[in-house]
């Protein structure tokens, strides 16, 4: 237990450190109102870790969260475009159910077929952003194609903070609730933690992971429509390799690639952690092409860490060293 | 000992149940029948079938053919949670628990309290598991992970689970092997207090004292079949014995004598910081030598930290007089010293790969050219050494996963037997293969120590270590604690030193 | 039989080489006996591009039009179509001498770089800060009008280019490195994006922080594309020539060096329909035309157009 | 009498194999595959009048040979249980080492010597950090692909190197004997030194057995972690020669090169019948899913078909050609 609760504080500790380095270049970073730019800008990616954390704690990936996102997005952009008169929530629960649609595919070829995820995902990956293209032949949706009030819906202010910022707190909170609070919650670490074990107490471990990727596709979609309205642009290729992120920031957070462990503030932390850095590094005048290599180097230094941290030690048998321990 | 009357109908009964599994019938039509508030004893050899039963009662296998009876009438179980609500709990032979969660949550998975919005109540679920445990006189704190639990306690964890769901019958198999005297003497309190609810309880075990102890009923397996079943006041020890092996014991180890010459293998002072301490002892040509000691006493862990698994902090060997650095398997197949697993499926079989490749594996460095694999060689090996064994198997190329455990085994101490070495070391090596292969690996075992090889034997079963040794070493949490031959080397010794107890019969 | 003539583009579904395809048409019907082969790959890289190459020197076209990823990458591989007897010319985004017989700037380099900067400096009388958003490091063209750009600056004393940054020509990218451009010059006057999918990006970051006012995003973009930026007032006014003429230049001049009635060699002309014709520069490079600049009072003519 | 004894008596001989090698052929996966590969040859010459044009074959060859050569270390390093999703950031890197000391004026064998040992220093590299650190290769290799990728852009920014000598350029343009490529031929050599390491040493048991069960490997004597590094020096050393073709090929560096074709390296390797969770496949099986892939993606392309729809295929391929026998498996089990 103290194990993980240090494992996130040391997170925290690296988040404020890297806020403190930053500041100490340029102060305007840690302002309140950046702050709430910078946490609104990493959303996405705290949606999108959310719902890799729970596929991979099921000994599972999903490589395919960007294509579904990509793929979302641009339905909810070519609805909005023939049909501008659709309510914004309508497009909200479409995108919650296109997603979840294609998570359901993986998972259900995950579960009825027991092909690999990661080929699943891989395959599924190329073929959401194929459908895309077949889907516009390439072309894309344009801001002033879209309506106003598809656009100003991730933007809108509430308490200083705006929706997609708020979406992302509402995610966390709800995750973590199922994640503790229920018995599917509970199952994820089952399944993923000893699937063996999780037969005996009733589990079905390949229903379990199709949930698990109907979770990441529902929130990959939710993503999807948020993105568009944001950048208010969609094409093919957006959020183009933005998967591996999303694996980085889970495994940043402590989500254990070999299943069974993860928390959410751990994926959240995660996620803000890559989020901080990228949006910090143009700001502290680090050399574009500095960029890529220091997110590279950042994520081989928390793995190095958390993997100390996480190291299990030998069984102890003997009486005397159970006192040394 | 309860002299309850047997009730008109029983709880629960098995009816020609079979199940089949490749290559084995586990059940072959077996019938069981378990009587409110009485104990039933399910008695058998291993791979008699027993924890397969429990899987069918708990709807974890479902049975190919026959039918499951509560109160008379049929019923089926689709998945656990299904027994579970139908009252039907267990406490199964491995531990199917979680290390990354709380031990309350381990005991609940599946079935917790629910609050508001069908939310978990952590509460009421913490507070409950917590008087479960205490309920059994576990001291363990509900709120702990799993993982930072020692195995006695993961145990008592495993029969909390069973007791936090409502249940008319409960089913132990093997509940006891992991777990201290004093653990056991309150299971068995707990047994009796849960008989005395009018609970139904299949009890498995392969100790007699505890058999006769606590059950009122006895059912004897053999090979999955059904042999007999009857009140325990009415049969004697060695007539169950007899049901259950299906001839009399002394002929299951046929022991030669053999010529025992020089020191071979000399291990001083061999420490390591948290698994076992200065294990010292000299090892002769031909020789015998069993290590005894309760599940989770070290002996595994000092015999892989032997072969260079893992590394020693401190300790020597001398092999034929010379001193060796071991730091690796690698390096102890070479100097001639070869450890046979207790965990076929983890480290000693490559499940997927066939059975001609398994066998020449450790071989292969002798048997290659330039690094180049020699399929002719590699098949002529490996016939060698099974066809000795005499393994029972449809080609060698095919894989080792789909043969009988038994067949596993052998095709595991071929393996080690083809590196052509001078000591090798068997850990647990009949554990879970039927009586024919058990006397095959046994005859095959005295075969070799005739020829002048040496061998270390680790067991957990007394007969077995009687049998088979010339001289036993005794370990208890890591350390030695006896060295046993001739006329000390008895089963009130043995059990006496494994378990920590003085002569006078009190704990040390 | 038809003229087959491949147009290749940095990458398929951009609303300007879209528009060059039409252009790309129109030259086809006016000519009459010419296919056009409207390809390239689906992400902006070089690799991509060669693949797409390879299988149309595979079927024998008779002329490629590229406009490229990467200068020098695909010089290889279009040495080879030359080899094989096809036609090859770069227009928008150039490849190196050796890869092709002639290039088609959209407009003189030089031009360009002092356009988008002019756009610029026209609002900010006083001077101020101004910030360069880019497309990929690569990019050929961008990298060349910057380059002129900085070769004109002390035209428009006052105004200082503080940053280039780079949104490789995605639209999160471009906007994540606009908004920290905001952030790290919080006097910033203009973000000058000489790239249809940053000045887009921009133009939505800038009016997402609320400073439509105080940053004024400008450079190259298509006016369907920068009409709601103009609308908001995000962006005052931006710059572009046509692309359709761009498509149908580069068809024009292709076909006639195809059928061998031009050559391309310094100082020569070659004729492109409409729209005049081109001469070639020492480097065997010649400009279409001049660019044309957008704002409020002629958008709404244009933003159905390309 | 002992039960031992008289099962002794009864011993039997027990057979080598129980099918021929040619039936065991006829029901692989290869050969699924191998036929999968024909289906499109013929469709493609039916589909295009180009396709079946030696030079244009030729061509078309280029799609794989580069992708191919990691393919093969990287079809030992999944059967061993691992994963190097930094392959093509190695090329990057590799390329920018070339890119560096050709400008320092060095000539073509020790361009082609840097491109070969930076390739080498990245398997090192995530070698350690696997073997040593005991960190899992999927997440390591997350992290150098940002970091190869991101030194390559350090090195160069917005620039390139360009200027290659001409001998160079003979690795990714030239031709042996007539349509016959470089890379082609290396690619040849590669697959045939592949298999025969994979299918007939002691090293390729070795890692069939550590991807099937590695501690049990261990057991065996196998020095499990030594087996690993091997494979990512090996896995490296690809890049670096698919860099050094390809740096040939494009004659420039840029450090954008090379862009996503991990993915379609993992592909192909899957594709190929290699098990992504270890332990089983074949070298024919990977050079067959390499045709298959070049072809699919040249005869697609002679169609004018864009890129990102012969991804679509390629996709479907991988999923369909593993799920099909499932399905047809579970048909008939019902
Ligand atoms: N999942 C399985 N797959 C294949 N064979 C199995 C499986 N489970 C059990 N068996 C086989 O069924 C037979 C009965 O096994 P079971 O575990 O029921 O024995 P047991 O009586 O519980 O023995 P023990 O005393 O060792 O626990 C054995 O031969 C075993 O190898
Ligand atoms: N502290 C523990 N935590 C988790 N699992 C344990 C623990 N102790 C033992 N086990 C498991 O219980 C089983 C038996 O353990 P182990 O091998 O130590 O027993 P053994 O071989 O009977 O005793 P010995 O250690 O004397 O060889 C193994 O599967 C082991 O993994
Ligand atoms: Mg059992
Ligand atoms: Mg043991």
């Amino acid at each position: 237990m103290t194990l993980l609760k240090s494992r996130e504080a040391i997170l925290v500790g690296a988040i404020l450190l890297l806020l403190a380095l930053v500041a100490s270049r340029f102060p305007g970073f840690v302002t309140p109102s950046n702050l709430v730019a910078v946490f609104t800008d990493t959303a996405p990616l705290i949606i999108l870790a959310l719902g890799q954390m729970v596929v991979i704690l099921t000994r599972s990936i999903d490589l395919s969260v960007a294509a579904n996102l990509a793929l979302t997005g641009m339905v909810c952009a070519l609805i909005n475009v023939s049909f501008p008169g659709v309510p914004v929530p309508v497009l909200v629960a479409l995108a919650l159910g296109l997603g979840a649609l294609m998570g359901a595919i993986n998972g259900f070829l995950v579960w009825k077929l027991t092909i690999p995820p990661i080929v699943v995902t891989l395959g599924t990956m190329t073929i959401f952003r194929g459908v895309i293209f077949l889907l516009t032949n390439g072309s894309w949706v344009n801001s002033h194609q879209m309506s106003a009030a598809f656009k100003a819906f991730p933007r809108e202010n509430i308490l200083g903070l705006p929706v997609l910022g708020w979406i992302a707190v509402i995610v966390t909170l709800i995750l973590g609730l199922v994640m503790s609070r229920t018995t599917l919650g509970r199952a994820f670490f089952a399944v993923g933690g000893n699937p063996h074990a999780a037969v005996y107490t009733g589990i079905n471990v390949g229903r379990t992971q199709f949930l698990a990727f109907v979770i990441s596709g529902m929130l990959a979609g939710l993503t999807g429509y948020l993105w568009v309205a944001r950048y208010a642009v969609a094409y093919v290729d957006i959020a183009g390799g933005f998967e591996l992120d999303v694996v980085a920031a889970c495994v940043i957070g402590g989500v254990s690639i070999a299943g069974g462990i993860a928390t959410v503030g751990g994926a959240v932390l995660g996620a803000l952690f890559l989020g901080i850095i990228k949006n910090a590094l143009p700001v502290i005048d680090v050399s574009p092409f500095w960029q890529l290599a220091i997110s590279g180097a950042a994520i081989i230094i928390a793995v190095t860490f958390n993997s100390r941290a996480g190291r299990s030690k030998g069984r102890v048998i003997l009486k005397s060293a159970e006192h040394a321990q | 000992m309860g002299h309850a009357q047997t009730p008109a109908a029983p709880v629960l009964a098995l009816d020609g149940i079979t199940k089949t599994f490749p290559g084995v019938k586990a059940l072959d039509g077996v019938t069981l029948e378990l009587y409110a508030g009485q104990v039933t004893a399910l008695i058998g050899e291993n791979g008699a079938g027993k924890s397969t039963v429990v899987k069918t009662l708990t709807g974890i296998y479902q049975p190919d053919g026959g039918r499951i009876l509560m109160d008379g009438e049929e019923v089926r179980f689709p998945t656990a949670q299904d027994a579970s609500a139908a009252g039907v709990t267990a406490i199964h032979q491995e531990t199917v628990l979680f290390d990354e969660l709380s031990v309350a949550e381990n005991i609940f998975l599946g079935h917790a309290p629910k609050g508001r919005f069908g939310l978990i109540d952590r509460k009421a679920m913490h507070k409950d598991a917590q008087a479960i445990l205490d309920g059994i006189g576990a001291e363990i704190d509900a709120g702990v992970r799993l993982k930072d639990l020692g195995i006695a306690s993961r145990h008592l964890v495993a029969i909390a689970r069973a007791l936090s769901v409502e249940a008319r019958v409960v089913i132990m198999d093997e509940p006891t092997a992991a777990l201290s005297r004093k653990e056991i003497e309150e299971l068995y309190e707990l047994v009796d207090a849960l008989k005395a609810q009018g609970k139904a309880i299949l009890f498995i075990s392969h100790k007699f004292d505890e058999i006769f102890r606590i059950a009122d009923r006895y059912t004897v397996f053999r090979d999955g079949q059904f042999i007999g079943a009857g009140e325990m006041a009415d049969i004697a020890e060695a007539e169950l014995v007899k049901m259950m092996v299906g001839r009399s014991v002394d002929q299951i180890f046929p022991k030669r004598a053999a010529e025992i010459g020089e020191d071979v293998l000399l291990v001083a002072g061999y420490s390591h910081p948290t698994e076992f301490e200065d294990i010292h002892f000299t090892l002769r040509r031909g020789e015998i030598l069993g290590f005894y000691g309760l599940v989770g006493a070290g002996r595994s862990e000092f015999m892989q930290s032997l072969i260079g698994v893992t590394r020693p902090s401190k300790g020597a060997i001398r092999l034929n007089g010379k001193v060796r650095v071991i730091r690796s398997p690698a390096d102890a197949i070479a100097a001639g010293i070869v450890y046979v697993p207790e965990d076929r499926g983890k480290q000693g079989a490559i499940l997927d790969m066939p059975i001609f490749q398994n066998v020449t594996l450790p071989s292969l460095p002798r048997l290659s050219k330039n690094g180049f694999t020699r399929m002719a060689e590699e098949f002529a090996l490996a016939r060698q050494y099974t066809e000795r064994l005499d393994l029972r198997a449809a080609s060698l190329d095919t894989t080792v996963g789909s043969l009988s455990g038994g067949n596993q085994q052998k095709v595991v101490i071929a393996k080690w037997l083809a590196t052509q070495p001078t000591v090798i070391i068997l850990d647990e090596p009949t554990k879970g293969i039927d009586i024919g292969s058990k006397a095959a690996v046994h005859d095959f075992m005295s075969e070799l120590a005739s020829e002048g090889l040496s061998v270390i034997m680790v067991s957990s079963e007394i007969p077995e270590i009687l049998g088979m040794s010339d001289r036993v070493i005794v370990m208890r949490e890591g350390r030695m604690v006896a060295e046993l031959e001739g006329e000390d080397l008895t089963p009130e010794t043995l059990v006496r030193h494994a378990a920590g107890i003085s002569s006078k019969g009190e704990a040390a | 039989e038809d003229m087959r003539i491949a147009l290749v583009v940095k990458a398929l579904g951009i609303g300007f080489f879209e528009a060059a395809a039409k252009g790309a048409e129109e030259a086809a019907s006016e000519l009459g006996d010419v296919e056009i082969i409207y390809t390239g790959p689906t992400d902006t890289t070089a690799e991509g591009q060669i693949e797409v190459i390879n299988s149309l020197i595979a079927q024998n076209v008779d002329a490629i039009a590229v406009s490229a990823n990467d200068t020098d990458a695909l010089v290889p591989t279009l040495k080879k179509a030359m080899q094989r007897g096809i036609t090859v010319i770069s227009w928008d985004s150039g490849v190196a001498e050796e890869g092709r017989q002639m290039h088609l700037n959209p407009s003189s380099n030089p031009l360009i770089g002092n356009m988008i900067i002019k756009l610029a400096a026209d609002e900010l009388p006083e001077g101020g800060q101004v910030a360069v958003l880019s497309a990929t490091t690569t990019s050929t063209n961008q990298n060349i009008w910057i380059d002129e750009m900085n070769k004109v600056m002390s035209n428009y004393p006052g105004v200082e280019v503080v940053a280039t940054v780079y949104g490789d020509d995605l639209a999160d990218k471009s906007y994540r490195e606009a908004t920290g451009l905001m952030q790290s010059y919080p006097d910033l006057d203009a973000i000058i994006a000489p790239t249809s999918v940053g000045i887009v990006a921009a133009a939505q970051a800038v009016v997402d922080a609320g400073k439509v006012g105080q940053v004024n995003v400008t450079g190259l973009g298509l006016p369907s594309e920068m009409a709601g930026a103009i609308e908001s007032g995000a962006s005052k006014s931006f710059a572009i020539w046509n692309p359709i003429d761009l498509g149908y230049s580069a068809t024009m001049i292709a076909y006639h060096l195809s059928k061998g009635d031009a050559v391309a060699e310094p100082g020569a002309s070659i004729p492109m329909g409409r729209m005049g014709e081109v001469t070639l520069d020492e480097t065997n490079s010649g400009a279409m035309a001049d660019p044309f600049v957008y704002d409020a009072s002629n958008i709404a003519d244009f933003k159905d157009i390309f | 009498m002992s039960l031992a004894e008289t099962q002794q008596t009864a011993a039997r001989h027990i057979p080598d194999r129980l099918t021929t090698p040619l039936a065991r052929t006829f029901k692989s996966w290869e050969s699924l595959l191998l036929l999968v590969a024909i289906g499109i040859f013929i469709l493609n010459s039916f589909a295009s009048p180009y396709f079946l044009n030696a030079w244009n074959l030729s061509d078309a060859t280029f799609n794989f040979t580069e992708k191919a050569m990691i393919a093969f270390a990287m079809a030992l390093l999944i059967i061993a249980g691992e994963i190097d999703l930094s392959v093509a950031s190695i090329i990057a890197l590799s390329s920018t080492a070339m890119g560096v000391v050709m400008q320092a004026g060095f000539g073509t064998p020790a361009i082609v010597a840097t491109g070969l040992v930076t390739g080498l220093l990245c398997g090192a590299f995530n070698g350690v950090l696997v073997t040593r650190l005991g960190l899992p290769s999927i997440v390591v290799t997350i992290g150098t692909m940002s970091l190869f990728r991101g030194i390559s852009y350090i090195v160069l920014g917005d620039g390139a190197f360009r200027g290659y000598p001409s001998e160079f350029a003979w690795f990714g343009q030239g031709y042996v004997v007539w349509v016959i490529t470089v890379e082609l031929t290396i690619f040849a050599i590669l697959a045939v030194i592949y298999a025969v390491v994979l299918h007939k040493t002691n090293f390729g048991r070795a890692v069939y057995a550590i991807g099937n069960n590695a501690t049990a490997a261990t057991f065996s004597g196998i020095r499990v972690e030594r087996v690993k590094f091997i494979l990512f020096l090996l896995t490296g050393l690809m890049a670096g020669l698919a860099s050094v073709c390809l740096t040939s090929r494009l004659g420039s560096t840029r450090p954008s090169i090379a862009s996503g074709m991990e993915l379609e390296v993992v592909t192909m390797v899957v594709l190929g019948g290699v098990s992504i969770l270890g332990g089983s496949g074949s070298i024919p099986g990977v050079v067959i899913a390499a045709f298959v892939m070049g072809l699919v993606t040249f005869g697609l392309g002679l169609l004018n078909v864009p890129g990102i729809v012969m991804s679509i295929v390629v996709g479907a391929l991988l999923i369909g050609v593993i799920a099909l026998p499932r399905i047809y498996q579970n048909l008939r089990r019902s």
